[in-house]
């Protein structure tokens, strides 16, 4: 039995709802067409950007696209030990792993690919990370054209132009290696 | 039969059995890495400890008898603060490699620490430093720092394979297993110390990167390499079949498996089976759907039968199907009266057995074959058809499974080329096939991890295998093409085998618990 | 004073051959010991409450009494592989009076009904082990061993076997194990060696200086034995007395006997000008007396233990008060991280793991938590191993923590030892 | 290729056969292959070994490696073993051993330039009485002093160079 109830003689006017939000809409526009943001009191008006000259800035946390980090030689840090596959709600991360002949390294990812149109941006992997080998990096402004561009591959993730030469990894091999631990 | 007294539950014990026998009887949980039940005794983890009453100091399970009403405990705080400690003592000198190391999501260490462990290391100092990646031969990676010198590999080559290839060389804390110079630990059983392994120690140079274990299911299964019929683990994923650990199995293989019978993977894999049927010759021709196929060809035998008599149509079988599959398919060649042939791949190395495990026999229903064959009343000598196939119309044969075993593949397929048409049921994709003189025909069979049924062992032993996994969609059994071939429909059976229910993938994967 | 029963002819020098030990009543004893019957000597030995003199003090009739009879082949082994540090007892007597052991061991196997016995040196005694092997000989040539030796229808085959260099076979199993040719690593126990030694026959493993006192015991009697010695713990004792004293060497004297007396009358006390500090009464595994403790310890089994301490191998160690205790204990876990079989997780990584805190700390990076790791370390050591390596590498370390726990906290605050001019010397 | 001498083959015959089980004869075996290759046991001479005596090379292997007095790798003529244990120490012998490796300018455990001296720290010789002593060889010297250290060092080294 389902409990649809007779809907009250206010709700039957659908008017009243659209007006009350267009009164909410436009009374914001014309606060913010009046004050100018910035004035001492609180001020109530949003602050317009203009994009792209002018861009917001984001705080340190902010998760954006991702970074494979690198080693001091610049290799890539990642040890393909699939916790931030594992870890990713997306599942949108495929690491396929392989044997260095360097035995201090023995093992990295041959391949590493995010469909970035799958993740959601959630840092999990980052968390996941043991050696500190994946970033949530400041950019978003990423399109592409098509849409294979968007599964970004080790060379994009690790070594694109933007990252000037890769991101040396805070934990790094020789110190722990050295230290003896 | 002796009773206790085990965390307050009542237990009933076989005369002169050691504790630790007693807790995995009951299921009950006890933290252990250098006891096996396949091996003998070394006491040298000290992990096992339990309190039993009227006796102060703590005692090792593996290596105390049960007595009669003994009061045992192992969930007191003092025991859990001892494992706690025992456990410590393990992993102060063990490397932190679990990024790079294959046995993670396995280790027992990972396991108990989990358990038990939960706190901060406390040792400052340097650790020891002991070689890492050697190179023990084609199958096995060592790295002596990840190892905890449980010398379970070592009772292993002393007592199971009896090479006395592996020691532990060193004193102390510098211990190191090893073979003498690094020589290669290539026994056929050597595969078996990585399962027992407890860590990283000992990888298999096969399966060492290829998946993460926790992305993997398993289930169990028997395996076909050879008549033997061990029962085995194989562990799977949507990829494919990756790697095949043996089962607890008493009356067969105790808990051991050959390295043979870990090559499965390589003819179940994707990569080298037949996708979809094929008619054609030497190289040119077009696929086709298997279940077509089959009727196609059922219809052509059994007219060429009836206008050019029964003796124009040979059918050859082989070992390498369950019993299941063997009737139906002897059956429809009794319908059609024609000859039945049993293709045996290697006579003269048929009864070899090397004391242990492996058998010279590969297929694993021999027994099961003789036995339809001598049921059902076909059967006719190999010789015959070696001096009748030139005037044959067709030839259909129920190929291997395991090609491998199979070296004389490619001159059988020489001597059917000479009939008119072969008609291949097979589940590699070979080459040499596509390439025959006359007409072929190949159709593509399901692999043992694809199929129900039943093998008999060299001592007729019957023991039931269980699909598995779906790795080619469109092969089918050869009941199924047998069906087919006799003209009836096949009905999509409503009982799926539950073990291959759709579970979430990361909660029903039960860690892999030696 | 001095009571030399074993040690009475160690200054003559024909005592090392055949005709010099029998010319002072050698061999004696074996003559009338084959008139007794062998249940009649263990009971004698049992009465006479031989304690073992080996480190454990297991009285020697009732491990006799633990053989099975079940007809199996037995063996009686010699431990002479002495390796616990101070101990220097039984080297002297098998180089001035190897006919000594013989003849105990044959009285002994003659006892327990054992065809065939061994002798394990320690590799290094190679003094010992020329001296044992030409006792054997001519033994072998008088007629003592052999085929019905002296007539009696006993015979009996007795062998020298070198060890290789590990105090761990100086442990029963360990000895057993490394006789049969392989690692000398502990054996799980049970099942006890009396039971299932030596290849899995029933074996009998005694010390030197205990089957050399079989003799006395037969030649003297119970009573005239039991003269020395205090109730529980009888006889006299070898003590190897080393360290800082101005005699150092071997002191036999009864049971009981005052260790104020040992160190400053028989040794000639310590060197001008230093003090007494600490005493090591019964081998490196024994914990440490503090000098008071020292002063009112007397040398037997159950006064020691009432001190903490044991009695162990009797081999006393007096330390003045030039040493830096600290430092004494980094050379003693040095010792033990050196001689662990590595067979038991506890011990293998506990004295690795102890030895390099103590190393921190004498390189000036000790924490002051590290103090109470090596206790709760050491602590989780004791009684979780096979053998007791792990027990007597925690024992001293839990007694230098607890009796000088000052100079390793001083250590840790400043870096340097508390005693003046103790420059740690680089291990 | 290391080959074991006629009379080394004689010794371990008869030792195989002098203890009740064949692997007993490792130790005394394992003696004279060190003394015939020159101080030191090599993997040549473990694999030779077990050839002879038909035991596996890895028991072999496990016995050399675990006892301190086989040399695992080559050691000079003269292997001068200092012992540092508890009564030693007490009366100076770190300081001696010290003391004899920077008179032969040599590293503790390397070999000198000459290839005579090799100086090692070892553990309780049992001599503890006459603390600080070495063992050189197979013999004693005891109650030393840094100077007949050197002495005793010195004659052994004229004596085995005019050998």
């Amino acid at each position: 039995m389902s409990l649809v109830k007779k809907p009250s003689f206010k709700a039957s006017w659908y008017l009243i709802g659209i007006f009350k939000g267009m009164g909410i809409t436009f009374s914001n526009m014309i606060r913010n067409l009046v004050k100018k943001a910035g004035n001492d009191k609180i001020s109530l008006a949003m602050k317009t950007y203009n994009y792209p000259e002018e861009k917001y800035e984001y705080g340190p946390r902010f998760k954006g696209n991702h970074v494979l980090t690198v080693k001091k030689d610049g290799s890539i840090r990642c040890t393909a030990c699939m916790l931030c596959a594992t870890n990713c709600p997306a599942q949108c991360i495929k690491i396929t792993a392989a044997e260095s002949d360097d035995n201090t390294v023995e093992k990295y990812p041959i391949s590493y690919e995010i469909d970035i149109l799958r993740c959601v941006f959630c840092g999990y992997c980052e968390e996941a990370c043991p050696v500190d080998a994946i970033r949530m990096g400041p950019e978003w402004q990423t399109a592409a054209l098509n849409g294979s561009d968007f599964s970004y591959d080790i060379k994009h993730l690790a070594y694109r132009a933007q990252l000037k030469g890769g991101i040396v990894s805070r934990v790094d091999e020789e110190e722990r290696h050295k230290a003896g631990i | 039969m002796l009773k206790c007294k085990i965390n307050g539950q009542d237990v009933e014990v076989a005369e002169g059995s050691s504790i630790i026998e007693a807790f995995k009887a009951t299921g009950q949980d006890i933290a252990h890495y250098c006891w096996h039940p396949g091996l003998s005794v070394a006491g040298v983890c000290r992990l096992c400890m339990v309190e039993i009453e009227g006796n102060p100091r703590l005692q090792i399970a593996c290596n105390t008898q049960v007595q009669e009403g003994m009061v045992i405990n192992n969930n007191s705080d003092k025991i859990k603060d001892a494992v706690k400690w025992g456990l410590d003592f393990h992993l102060i000198n063990h490397p932190l490699d679990c990024p790079i190391c294959a046995q993670a999501g396995e280790c027992q260490l990972q396991i108990q620490y989990m358990k038990f462990g939960q706190y901060d290391p406390e040792m400052a100092e340097r650790k020891v430093k002991k070689r890492k990646v050697v190179d023990l031969g084609p199958k096995i990676v060592l790295d002596t720092e990840r190892c905890i010198l449980c010398s379970r590999c070592v009772r292993f080559t002393d007592e199971v394979s009896k090479t006395n290839e592996l020691g532990i060389f060193n004193r102390g804390d510098h211990s190191e297993i090893g073979t003498v110079d690094d020589r290669p630990l290539d026994n056929p059983y050597s595969v078996n110390t990585v399962d027992i392994c407890p860590v990283g120690a000992l990888t298999s140079r096969e399966f060492r990167f290829q998946q993460r274990v926790w992305y993997l299911k398993n289930e169990t299964t028997v395996c076909n390499g050879c008549s033997t019929g061990c029962s085995t683990k194989v562990y799977f994923n949507e990829e494919g079949m990756w790697r095949v650990k043996p089962d607890h199995n008493d009356d067969v293989n105790g808990y051991w498996m050959c390295d043979e019978g870990r090559g499965t993977p390589r003819f179940v894999n994707k990569d080298s089976r037949l996708l979809s049927a094929w008619n054609g010759q030497k190289d040119e021709g077009q696929d086709l759907e298997a279940g077509a196929a089959a009727k196609a060809v059922g219809q052509t035998l059994k007219k060429v039968v009836a206008e050019q008599g029964s003796d124009k149509v040979a059918f050859v079988v082989t070992g390498q199907y369950t019993d299941q599959e063997n009737r139906a398919f002897l059956s429809l060649a009794k319908d059609l009266g024609v000859k039945v042939y049993h293709w045996v791949n290697n006579p003269e190395k048929m009864d070899e057995f090397d004391g242990l495990l492996i058998r010279g026999d590969k297929n694993p229903n021999t027994y099961g074959l003789k036995e339809a064959m001598k049921e059902v009343g076909v059967g006719s000598p190999w010789s015959e058809l070696e001096s009748s196939v030139s005037d044959l119309e067709y030839v259909v044969v129920a190929g291997p499974e395991n090609h491998f075993a199979y070296s004389d593949l490619t001159d059988k397929v020489d001597l059917f080329s000479k009939a008119n048409h072969q008609v291949w049921f097979v589940a590699g994709d070979h080459d040499v096939l596509r390439a025959a003189s006359n007409k072929v025909s190949l159709i593509p069979t399901k692999t043992y991890v694809e199929k129900d049924g039943t093998y008999k062992n060299f001592e007729g032993r019957e023991q039931r295998i269980r699909r598995v996994m779906t790795l080619v969609p469109g092969a089918l059994s050869l009941t199924e093409a047998s069906k087919l071939m006799s003209g009836q429909e096949l009905l999509v059976d409503g009982n799926v085998s539950e073990s291959y229910r759709k579970t979430n993938f990361f909660s029903s994967n039960e860690r892999g618990y030696l | 004073m001095e009571v030399k029963i074993l040690s009475e002819h160690y200054h003559k020098d024909d005592f090392q051959g055949l005709t010099g030990y029998k010319a002072n009543g050698g061999y004696e004893m074996l003559k009338k010991a084959f008139t007794m019957k062998p249940q009649e000597i263990i009971d004698l030995v049992k009465a006479a409450g031989l304690r073992g003199r080996g480190g454990a003090g297991f009285p020697t009739g009732v491990k006799w009494g633990f053989l099975p009879d079940n007809g199996e082949p037995r063996y009686l082994l010699c431990n002479a592989d002495e390796g616990e540090p101070g101990t220097f007892k039984d080297r002297e007597m098998m180089e001035r009076a190897p006919h000594q052991l013989v003849e105990g061991m044959i009285i002994s196997a003659f006892a327990i009904g054992s065809k065939k016995s061994y002798i394990y040196i320690r590799g290094e005694y190679d003094d010992s082990i020329n001296s044992c092997r030409q006792a054997i000989k001519e033994a072998y040539d008088a007629g003592l061993l052999g085929k019905n030796i002296m007539g009696s229808g006993f015979d009996h085959d007795m062998d020298v076997y070198c060890g290789a260099g590990a105090y761990i076979c100086g442990e029963e199993t360990g000895m057993i194990s490394s006789l049969e040719g392989k690692k000398g690593q502990p054996k799980l126990k049970p099942p006890f060696p009396a039971v299932q030694g030596y290849l899995g026959k029933p074996t009998i493993v005694n010390n030197v200086e205990t089957l050399a006192s079989v003799i006395y015991i037969l030649r003297d009697g119970v009573d005239a034995y039991r003269k020395y010695g205090t109730e529980k713990s009888p006889g006299t004792k070898l003590f190897s007395v080393s360290g800082n004293v101005v005699k150092p060497g071997n002191y036999e004297v009864p049971l009981g006997y005052p260790l104020k007396d040992l160190i400053f009358d028989l040794c000639g006390g310590l060197k001008p000008g230093r003090k007494l500090k600490a005493v090591i009464p019964g081998g490196s595994s024994a914990p440490i007396l503090t000098a008071e403790e020292a002063m009112v310890a007397t040398l037997d089994y159950e006064n020691l233990a009432q001190h903490g301490s044991m009695l162990g191998s009797g081999a006393v160690m007096v330390i003045d008060d030039s040493n830096c205790m600290v430092d004494l204990l980094g050379v003693t876990l040095h010792f033990y991280h050196h001689e662990s079989c590595g067979q038991c997780t506890p011990c293998r990584e506990g004295t690795g793991w102890l030895d390099k805190i103590v190393h921190s700390i004498l390189d000036g990076k000790g924490r002051l938590q590290d103090i109470d790791l090596m206790d709760e370390v050491a602590g989780h050591m004791m009684g979780r191993t096979i053998c007791a390596l792990s027990d007597a590498a925690a024992m001293p370390t839990l007694s230098f923590l607890k009796k000088f726990r000052d100079e390793f906290e001083f250590y840790v605050r400043e870096g340097r030892s508390k005693v003046k001019g103790q420059a740690h010397a680089q291990m | 290729m290391f080959q074991l001498s006629p009379a080394g083959i004689d010794f371990v015959k008869t030792e195989l056969n002098r203890y009740e089980t064949k692997r007993s004869a490792i130790l005394p075996c394992l003696y004279k292959v060190q003394e015939e290759n020159g101080g030191w046991v090599s993997p040549e001479a473990v694999n030779h070994l077990a050839d002879v005596m038909d035991i596996p090379a890895a028991h072999i292997n496990e016995v050399l490696y675990f006892y301190t007095m086989y040399n695992k790798k080559p050691v000079g003529r003269l292997h001068v073993q200092v012992c540092a244990t508890i009564s030693c120490a007490m009366n100076g012998a770190r300081e001696l051993a010290k003391h004899i490796c920077d008179k032969y300018q040599v590293k503790e455990g390397e070999i000198s330039d000459d290839g005579m001296v090799t100086v090692t720290k070892v553990e309780c010789l049992g001599s503890c009485g006459t603390a600080p002593m070495m063992q050189i060889g197979n013999a004693y010297y005891e109650n030393l002093t840094k100077e007949s250290a050197i002495e005793v060092i010195e004659d052994l080294k004229k004596k085995s160079t005019n050998q």
